[in-house]
């Protein structure tokens, strides 16, 4: 799936997470498979609690697949030795979803950011060490730094929390970034910012990106050179480059997300269906999946069989993959390519 | 108010619109002490009415003051912010006696909260109790607010809880039983938006609720809010910073700046006729879901510090429309003639009249 | 001398019907005592249970009241209050001791005491061997009234052994002790396997409720770990004499019964009460009594360490730049007195045991720096500044150990350190655990150490000179693993310029019946030791019981009283004073 | 179609054998693995104590055979039999063996008994003991730590208020005192000076003469007596719990949730005991078990002081007797209680904190 | 600790000049030491717990200047008089001059066994807490043995084999004994701590375990810590007195530990005149520890930014 010759950065292979609890095990991601090529975007989107944070967190090596395979530069990351382990923990930056959270109360804006400079080198003194920190909430819009950098993070807006969890990430100059709904609490004039700002990192540096959002616009915008992959409870559903997922969408349930994207606009906006057009708007529970298709309950293109078969991620196209029988069948005809081929 | 009736969901709640708001708020300011005994007005001369069953949709950059502006409300303002002058008064319904909320003994406030007022909070990891399950902290609301000389019936509590979680969406046999940490954030999230409504408040402070949801369960939860103030008649504020979002579900935008209110009107109004420039723009940077990849308009420039604020209009840095009137002093807050009959519409900015909103055009697949 | 106390030893050799006659002075009034005792379960009323068991402690003095020895002594006039018997008779020729019992003794439960009982008693003794038996080879009951004791060795201490020999009743021990008359006939000792089982046997009986001789009884239901209460035994000895219904004895150590004297809970307490709780007696109206105590502290000195302390003119100048009195205050207020002969046995039985104008011999080491430093000078001491030199030219420092816990010792320890200090010898004081004190003693383990002089057990010098030269020096040390003091004993030299072999001189004190022979030799150690200093005694000890006067008891013994001269651990004068009535209640 | 084919199967944890060995599944078991682990630890306990024990200087036997030369002038040899016989323990045999045999009678539930006052199990002395030591303690401590953590929820509410002066300045002065002393205090001012109570009537456990059983009288009559060491050790404790509660409680006041609390409209009372109480007791949970110890063990002074009979006096004057069986009894009361409670914290702080739990179910 | 104090003290005032970082930099090099008094400053309470601090260790520093005759007189247990403010001891020594030159080896174990106490729990608690697996375990195991074998019992074996005489001795031993509850505390509150997000997000900076567990995570329970310590310094203090109490560790020297083993052992609590002199000892280690509370007030609010409000 990958153009050039290159060893992703990140590949996920089979990977599974299953969280054992005492009313049962969740499957919370079942079989994920992705990559992510430097200077590539690949975004995640999907219902709440569809498995992105669970398949991020694995991506960034803060959970143990219970089964598949993790790799950077293609070497399972729970095999490395740690030299290669340290590599990959400083190449590879994760943006926390929630910054209510993943920011030390304790610690000021600027003892966040010029920590991991002075402790890796990249600054060679406190004073220098500052200065980049300034550089830093600069880039993500907190201006001027000196009134942020001093701040303690309760004395920060929800916005101002995620810049500087973004600033943090920004500064050991990784080349995967992987970033959880990073952008959701700032608004559109901001958002904009760092989007551009974090666009520039993918194609000057050649930055890689696991991008997670809900928000479609938001992957359309920085993932349009790159893919985009749907997930729905635990699965991915479909996967391809963004322009054709965004504008093409093949899974129902792409096509539900998309009709369901609100507008700046009142008028039309209030003329959306509710629901997307889905058939029910339950969300069904992990630990009892339906059976076949995990969908068909919520299906507008329900069929008999949906209920029984488990579709599987198969090609439609060049790096299209769609797991549905529906819309893949139609689509498949053409191809005649049954079986599911892997990436790499 | 009589504190032994707050909790009755039964009463029509179905007022229509009259004059009475339910909830006003006049020239609010709320200060934030900071190190060395400086302090930032997080939330400045902020004025507006609420009127039952009206949706009023809160945006505007982030670090503005909304998060601020909604706590002060519910006086839920942590320990070095402080309300040092303006008023809000509720009125439980139209023609009730108000209430000077600032007045409120903490007697008082505790019973009228959530009851009367609830809030959903940005960043729903920390909202909840780790240690204890959702389904005890359901409950624990349900309790503390049984009328007096009644009991607390926990089947009852049970079947209200899991009727709300259902109505967001979730599994109330999976979520009663979890723990916070168990929970996927969009799940806490509308978790939190369950307990919000589990009272029956009448109004309804919600500080990004959404934002960590997926579109459809956004979608989900707006019309469920719209379809429940149908119902019950609540009024909510909306605190967003996704203009889409207060399209949908708004019947009146506020724009906030650097602390203070800079616009407030009608939807229509707001959206299609804004007057501030920053209401404006922010409009416009937007960006359409469909279509070929455009070129995103921002506003230039970053938002201020609320700390070192310039003096005159602190938006005019950023502002296009910018004069060294704009910048000598503050401008004050005119009411314009509004597009639809019976609201108002106003704006801060001397220039208000030379700012002309295109409309964009969307294209739909 | 005329007293109470004579008045008692007449009174009490005049037969008595008891209980009988004359019960006529009943006034029903108590006498709360102070006394650390242990409660059941693992307090017994066994007499033979080792140590750590009620009886042992409540033997100790006020079990005299309950299981009579056979007499009393009193020390000031030297003379016998005698309880059980009338008489008692060594027979040299036979080597036999002949004691005859009273008549008309009955137990508490109405049984009548016996020669029989005195037999039990004394098997029990051999098999817990007890020292009457050193001397003793069996014992036979010839009647009812006379018990026979044949000797091994005859002895002077033998007397005191075998009268102050509590008698415990055939009811209760006598299935035991008849066994052991047979293990003695088949020559048997007492840690042969046999007699160690009968010695268990013994050990594990647990009477119910004691039968007793005295004028008192356990009320045995009312025992806690707080107080126990001895009531009345009308068939006791003396009953009819007693004017207290009820003996209350508060169990505690001094903290424990300092604040129940304190608030007059107690009228009588034998603790030692170190000077700043006196103090607060006195200022409360408490009266003190000082009766002897036969022993005190003394400094221990470790001559392999400090071979520089060998020379005795060393010693001599600590003893003389050492204010004995001011040790004896600082630890005890009145009742640490400075040990002014140096004999190696207490000042208050000089007189008695030494011949004629060997007292006159001996030196008192008044405190003296220029003395003391001249002595030091003669023995090749230096001194530069403010500090003295050895002959080795060291400087003298030494660490001075003593037990933390014991008030007084504790105190004399820091203040020997603080006048030797002052004089130019630093000595560094160190406390440590009562419990380690000994065995650093014997191990050698100090360079100092507080330990003591003298024996309160028994009046004859030769129990003090033990402890003076065997306890901590090689003899006995060795056993425990160490040298001790390491003091020469085999070749002392004695003021008339002889060697003396100081074991077999102590040996020598004590032996046989010849008094005159014995103060001999007592005089030749009394001037070996006042001369030789091998320790250096402090203090003497005289306790300072508090007297509660007018609360529940009316009067106890005058100052001037010599029944005060009787300690207050054996012959207790004021058991005395109730037995025989001159002690009443208000 | 057949797009059953290929559905991909999760790979399976290859090495994980199908059906472990009963050891295997016990070793995994996380509660039985700690019960195993503390079983552990009370052996090796048991053994330094053993051994420690025999380690102090003197020894019964040495203690007395000195005291019977020294007292009554027999030869080593003859004061040395004596006191073998009364003692009945012979310090000659070898350490080894003598071990061996504890650890075999323990195991057959024997404790052995006294070697200073024979035919007194250690069973019976603990059993006459013990109940004071844990009566006393133990409400004390109840009383203690309830107060303490009441008194420092409201320190940190009301930070910089009154009651936070007076606490703290209360508290640690009351810490500062050392029971001991304080105990004297009470019965010297109160007691004798005052007379604010009877203090001999007082002292010790029950009045003579009460019967023990369920009955008022009875259980007036062990109140009344438990009064003073009670009240001195609530007096000494509950400061410091209120300092250490106070601590806790204002780092978890600053929490969001509290906030979010307070917003539901929570009663105070309930927000302090859900919300923050019981976070903020959370790490004090260690600290309170390991006062078991306490609960056990007494304390020497303040029980000889109130002549209270509890264990704490019997462990010190076994001590002091070196009467090893009975020092090695106490001891491992305590020893096995201390890490009982010790196990339980950590159950009950896994079950307080239930992020705990999870975390401990993934990892093992 | 971890904490930056200098950070604490950078609020930016009203109306600084954006360029303002240059001035702030330096201010971190040049300010700690003022910048520490004006945080103590921050509440009244701290302050005056400071000085009371202080006042003491000043005291005993300057002991032999303020009162230095320690030269016993034949004065007993003399009251209270001009010569004499607090009375005399047992052997007639001033108690005055005692109690203020008997600090030092006090403050010393005090101290030296609280941080050494404070100092084994946190890097063991921590760590163990963050590694858990077999470092935890075996960890929890030493804990528990430290915990539940017999201090008595393992004092009086050690003092018949060691001397402790010098305070460092007495502090090494008094806090490697006392360590064990701290550690499990520490231990508890970090096992929550560790699953925080922050502590992700520095794991992915790849700070350094140590520098994430001493400087990420313990530095928010700094206060409980704080308070802790002052615990530990007065409970260290009571340690040694109970060695001296129990005979264990030599009594040598002035110092109020043995003033208060010296004052029990004499029953000065049963005597007026006597009572200053086991009183007087323990009022100062109150004091003492009155002062570090009220210290803890200004320190808390330098170590949780949440607590400033001035
Ligand atoms: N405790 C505080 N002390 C000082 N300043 C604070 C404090 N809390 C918030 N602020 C400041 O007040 C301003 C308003 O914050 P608020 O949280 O209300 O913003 P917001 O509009 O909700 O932003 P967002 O959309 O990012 O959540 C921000 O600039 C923030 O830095
Ligand atoms: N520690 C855990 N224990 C049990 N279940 C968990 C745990 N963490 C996550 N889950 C479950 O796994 C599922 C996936 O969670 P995840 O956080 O990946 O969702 P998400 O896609 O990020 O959702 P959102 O957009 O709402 O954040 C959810 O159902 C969640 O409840
Ligand atoms: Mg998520
Ligand atoms: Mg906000």
């Amino acid at each position: 799936m990958l153009e050039s010759g290159d060893t992703p950065l990140l590949r996920m292979t089979h990977v599974d997470q299953t969280f054992k609890t005492k009313k049962g095990d969740v499957p919370a991601v079942q079989d994920v498979n992705f990559e992510v090529g430097p200077g590539q975007v690949l975004c995640l989107v999907g219902e709440s609690g569809c498995g992105k944070t669970t398949s991020a967190r694995m991506a960034g090596g803060l959970l143990k697949p219970t089964g598949g395979e993790v790799a950077y530069l293609g070497k399972n990351i729970w095999d490395m030795d740690s030299k290669e382990f340290i590599d990959y923990r400083r190449s590879v930056q994760y943006v926390h979803q929630d910054p209510y959270a993943s920011l030390n109360p304790i610690r000021s804006v600027a003892a966040t950011l010029t920590a991991p400079l002075l402790k890796h080198g990249l600054a060679k003194n406190r004073h220098e060490a500052w200065e980049q920190a300034a550089e830093l909430c600069r880039r993500v819009d907190l201006t001027p730094p000196e009134a942020y950098l001093s701040k303690f993070p309760h004395q920060l807006s929800g916005g101002q929390r995620q810049r500087v969890a973004v600033a943090r990430a920004l500064t050991l100059n990784p080349k995967l970034i992987i970033a959880d709904e990073s952008t959701s609490m700032l608004d559109v004039s901001i958002r904009v910012g760092m989007l551009k700002m974090l666009g520039k990192l993918r194609d000057e540096l050649n930055v890689g990106f696991l991008f997670i959002t809900h928000d479609l616009a938001i992957a359309k915008y920085f993932g349009w050179s790159g893919k985009t992959a749907v997930m729905y409870l635990g699965k991915v559903v479909e996967i391809g480059p963004t322009p054709e997922v965004i504008n093409n969408p093949q899974h129902p349930y792409t096509r539900a997300l998309l009709n369901a994207v609100p507008e700046p606009d009142p008028d039309l906006t209030r003329t959306k269906l509710p629901n997307g057009g889905l058939r029910s708007s339950e969300i069904p529970n992990l630990r009892e999946l339906p059976t076949g298709c995990t969908f068909h309950p919520r299906c507008p293109l329900f069929e008999a069989g949906c209920d029984k078969v488990v579709p599987i991620l198969a090609e439609i196209g060049p790096n299209r993959e769609v797991a549905c029988h529906v819309t893949g069948r139609d689509t498949r005809s053409q191809t005649d390519s049954p079986t599911r081929e892997l990436a790499g | 108010m009589s504190d032994t009736s707050v909790a009755s969901p039964s009463s029509t709640r179905t007022a229509k619109r009259t004059d009475e708001p339910v909830l006003s708020v006049r020239d609010l300011v709320v200060q934030y002490r900071t190190g060395s005994g400086t302090t930032v007005d997080a939330v400045n001369s902020v004025s507006f009415d609420l009127y039952p069953n009206q949706a009023l949709a809160l945006v505007g950059e982030s670090g503005c003051g909304k998060t601020t502006l909604g706590l002060g409300l519910l006086r839920l303002l942590p320990r070095l912010g402080h309300i040092p002058s303006g008023s809000i008064t509720y009125r439980r319904q139209p023609g009730a006696t108000p209430i000077d909320v600032l007045k409120l003994n903490s007697r008082q406030l505790r019973r009228w909260r959530w009851a009367e007022a609830a809030m959903v909070f940005q960043g729903a990891q920390s909202a909840f109790n780790p240690v204890i399950t959702i389904g005890d902290q359901m409950a624990d609301t349900l309790k503390a607010h049984v009328r007096e000389g009644e009991r607390y019936n926990k089947k009852e509590g049970i079947q209200r809880a899991g009727d709300m979680l259902k109505r967001v969406r979730l599994d109330p046999s999976r979520v009663l039983g979890s723990y916070p940490h168990e929970l996927s954030g969009g799940m806490r999230q509308r978790t939190l938006i369950a307990m919000s409504l589990l009272l029956d408040p009448r109004f309804l402070v919600l500080d990004e609720p959404t934002t960590a949801l997926d579109i459809l369960t956004q979608r989900g939860i707006v019309d469920l809010l719209a379809e429940l103030r149908e119902e019950r008649g609540f009024a909510m504020i909306f605190i967003s910073h996704d203009l889409a979002l207060a399209a949908e579900l708004a019947d009146r935008v506020a724009t906030m700046y650097a602390g203070q209110i800079i616009e407030r009107g009608s939807l229509h109004d707001i959206f299609y006729e804004p007057r501030h420039p920053y209401t404006s723009g922010l409009i416009n940077a937007v960006p359409p879901v469909v279509g070929d990849l455009p070129e995103l308009a921002s506003i230039p420039g970053s938002p201020p510090s609320l700390a070192n604020l310039p003096v005159g209009c602190s938006f005019a840095p950023r502002c296009s429309y910018a004069t060294p009137e704009c910048r000598a002093a503050e401008p004050p807050e005119e009411t314009i003639e509004a597009r639809d009959q019976g609201q108002s519409h106003e704006v801060r900015c001397i220039h208000w009249r030379e700012v002309h909103h295109e409309r964009k055009v969307i294209a739909r697949a | 001398s005329p007293g109470t106390a004579d008045n008692g030893n007449t009174s009490s050799t005049k037969p008595s019907g008891s209980g009988s006659t004359g019960g006529g002075t009943k006034s029903g009034g108590e006498i709360h005592v102070g006394y650390p005792f242990t409660a059941p379960p693992e307090g017994t009323f066994n007499m033979f249970a080792p140590a750590n068991t009620i009886i042992d402690a409540v033997g100790v003095p006020y079990g005299d009241m309950l299981h009579m020895p056979s007499a009393y002594y009193l020390w000031a006039d030297k003379s016998w209050i005698k309880f059980l018997i009338d008489d008692y008779k060594l027979d040299e020729a036979s080597n036999t001791y002949t004691v005859t019992v009273k008549d008309g003794l009955t137990w508490s439960d109405g049984k009548p005491l016996t020669a029989k009982d005195y037999v039990t008693s004394f098997y029990c003794a051999w098999l817990t061997s007890q020292p009457v038996w050193k001397y003793v080879k069996d014992v036979e009951a010839k009647d009812d009234k006379t018990f026979v004791l044949t000797l091994k060795n005859p002895s002077t201490v033998l007397e005191r052994y075998i009268l102050k020999l509590k008698i415990s009743d055939t009811q209760t021990y006598g299935a035991i002790a008849d066994k052991v008359g047979p293990l003695i006939k088949a020559g048997k000792t007492a840690s042969d396997p046999e007699p160690s089982a009968l010695l268990a046997e013994l050990q594990k009986l647990k009477p119910a409720d004691p039968i007793t001789s005295g004028p008192f009884k356990f009320d045995t239901g009312s025992i806690t770990n707080t107080q126990l209460t001895l009531v009345k035994n009308d068939k006791g000895v003396n009953a009819d004499k007693i004017k207290f219904d009820k003996v209350v004895i508060y169990n505690g150590e001094t903290p424990d019964v300092t604040p129940l004297v304190q608030s007059k809970t107690v009228d009588y307490a034998t603790h030692g009460f170190p000077p700043s709780t006196e103090k607060s007696f006195i200022a409360a109206g408490i009266r003190i009594l000082r009766p002897p105590n036969l022993s005190g502290p003394a400094l221990f000195m470790n001559f392999a360490k400090q071979p520089e302390l060998k020379d005795k003119r060393v010693r001599q100048a600590f003893a003389t730049l050492i204010d004995r009195a001011v040790v004896g205050k600082v630890s005890l207020a009145e009742s640490g007195v400075g040990v002014k002969y140096m004999a190696g046995f207490t000042d208050n039985s000089v007189d008695e045991w030494l011949p004629a104008g060997v007292k006159d011999k001996l030196k008192t080491y008044d405190k003296d720096d220029a003395k003391a430093e001249s002595l030091l000078k003669e023995a090749g001491w230096t001194k530069s500044g403010n500090t003295w030199k050895t002959p080795a030219g060291k400087d003298a420092a030494y660490e001075l150990e003593f037990p933390a816990e014991f008030a007084d010792w504790s105190a004399a320890g820091k203040n020997v350190a603080e006048q030797m200090t002052t004089f130019g010898i630093k000595v560094t004081p160190r406390g440590v655990n009562f419990a380690q004190v000994p065995v650093d003693a014997d191990k050698g383990n100090f360079q100092l150490i507080i330990q003591a002089w003298g024996a309160n057990s028994h009046p004859h010098p030769y129990f003090a000179y033990q402890a003076d030269y065997l306890t901590h020096n090689y003899p006995i040390a060795k056993n425990n693993g160490g040298r001790g003091i390491d003091y020469d004993l085999s070749a002392v030299p004695g003021p008339d310029g002889k060697k003396y072999n100081i074991e077999e001189q102590i040996t020598a004190c004590g032996e046989g019946l010849d008094l005159d022979k014995q103060k001999v030799q007592i005089g030749i150690l009394a001037q070996l030791f006042n001369e030789e200093l091998p320790i250096i005694p402090l203090f003497e000890r005289y306790g300072n019981n508090a007297a509660v006067e007018g609360v529940r008891v009316k009067k106890f013994p005058a100052d001037d009283n010599p029944v005060l001269k009787n300690p207050a651990y054996s012959d207790n004068f004021v058991v005395i004073g109730i037995m025989d009535g001159t002690i009443e209640p208000v | 179609m057949t797009a059953v084919a290929v559905k991909s199967v999760p790979v399976a944890n290859p090495d994980r054998p199908r059906t472990p060995s009963i050891w295997l599944r016990i070793w995994r078991n996380y509660f039985l693995r700690r019960v195993v682990r503390a079983l552990i630890m009370i052996w090796v306990v048991t053994s330094a104590i053993f051994f420690l024990v025999r380690l102090m200087p003197g020894n019964p036997v040495d203690t007395y055979t000195n005291k019977l030369i020294a007292e009554q002038g027999l030869s080593y040899e003859q004061a040395r039999a004596q006191a073998a016989t009364l003692f009945q323990f012979d310090s000659s045999k070898p350490l080894i063996l003598q071990y061996v045999d504890y650890l075999n009678n323990l195991l057959h539930g024997d404790m052995g008994s006294s070697i200073v006052s024979s035919g007194t199990t250690v069973a019976s002395k603990v059993a006459a003991h013990l109940p004071w030591t844990m009566f006393s303690v133990g409400i004390s401590m109840v009383i203690a730590i309830g107060l303490g953590l009441v008194l420092g929820m409201l320190m940190a509410y009301r930070r910089g208020g009154i009651v936070d002066h007076a606490v703290s300045v209360i508290g640690s002065l009351l810490h500062a005192i050392p029971n001991y002393l304080l105990a004297m205090l009470i019965v010297v001012v109160g007691g004798v000076k005052l007379k604010w109570f009877d203090f001999a009537q007082m002292r010790g456990s029950v009045t003579p003469g009460v019967q023990p059983g369920f009955n008022i009288n009875f259980i007036q009559d062990i109140f009344y007596h438990a009064a003073l060491p009670i009240l001195t050790y609530v007096l000494t404790t509950a400061g410091t719990w209120a300092l250490v509660m106070k601590s806790s409680t204002t780092q978890v006041l600053g929490e969001d949730y509290v906030t979010v609390a307070r917003a539901r409209g929570l009663s105070g009372g309930r927000i302090a005991g859900t919300y923050v109480g019981r976070n903020a007791v959370l790490p004090l949970v260690a600290q309170i078990a390991t006062q078991a110890g306490f609960v056990v063990g007494g304390a020497i002074f303040v029980e000889q002081t109130f002549a209270y009979d509890g264990i704490g006096i019997q462990l010190y004057k076994s001590i002091n007797f070196r009467d090893y069986p009975i020092i090695q009894g106490i001891l491992l009361m305590i020893t096995i209680v201390v890490i009982f409670a010790n196990l339980l914290a950590d159950f009950i702080y896994s079950f307080l904190d239930p992020r705990i739990r999870t975390d401990e179910r993934t990892e093992d | 600790m971890g904490i930056n104090v200098a950070d604490a003290t950078l609020e930016p005032a009203k109306g600084e000049e954006p360029h303002v970082s240059e001035e702030v930099v330096k201010a971190k090099g040049v300010g700690p030491i003022r910048g520490f008094f004006r945080e103590l400053a921050r509440s009244t309470s701290g302050l005056i717990g400071f000085i009371i601090v202080v006042l003491l260790v000043a005291m005993t520093i300057f002991a032999p200047l303020l009162r230095g005759n320690l030269k016993p007189t034949t004065d007993y247990w003399a009251p209270f008089s001009a010569a004499h403010p607090l009375g005399t001891s047992g052997q007639g020594i001033d108690t005055l001059a005692m109690v203020v030159n008997g600090g030092k080896t006090v403050l010393l174990v005090g101290f030296g066994a609280a941080a050494l106490t404070v100092l084994i729990a946190v890097v063991i608690g921590s760590l163990a807490a963050y590694f858990r697996g077999w470092f935890d375990a075996l960890m929890l195991q030493v804990a528990d043995l430290f915990m539940t074998i017999p201090q008595i019992v393992l004092l009086a074996v050690m003092g018949s084999l060691f001397r402790f005489d010098s305070p460092f001795w007495l502090a090494v031993i008094v806090g490697a004994l006392s360590w064990p509850v701290l550690m499990r505390s520490i231990r508890a509150q970090v096992l929550t701590l560790k699953e925080r997000e922050f502590v992700e997000a520095a794991r992915l900076l790849d700070l350094g375990t140590l520098r994430i567990v001493f400087v990420e995570i313990v530095p928010n329970m700094a206060s409980f810590i704080l308070i802790n310590f002052i615990i530990a310094v007065t409970n260290a203090i009571y340690a040694m007195v109970g060695l001296y109490l129990l005979g264990l560790a030599p009594l040598a020297g002035v110092n109020w530990g043995i003033m208060v083993q010296d004052g029990w052992t004499n029953g000065a609590m049963f005597n007026p005149d006597a009572l200053p002199y086991i009183l007087a000892p323990v009022a100062m280690i109150v004091l003492l520890q009155l002062g570090l509370i009220l210290l803890t007030r200004s320190l808390e609010e330098i170590l949780n930014p949440r607590l400033r409000d001035r």
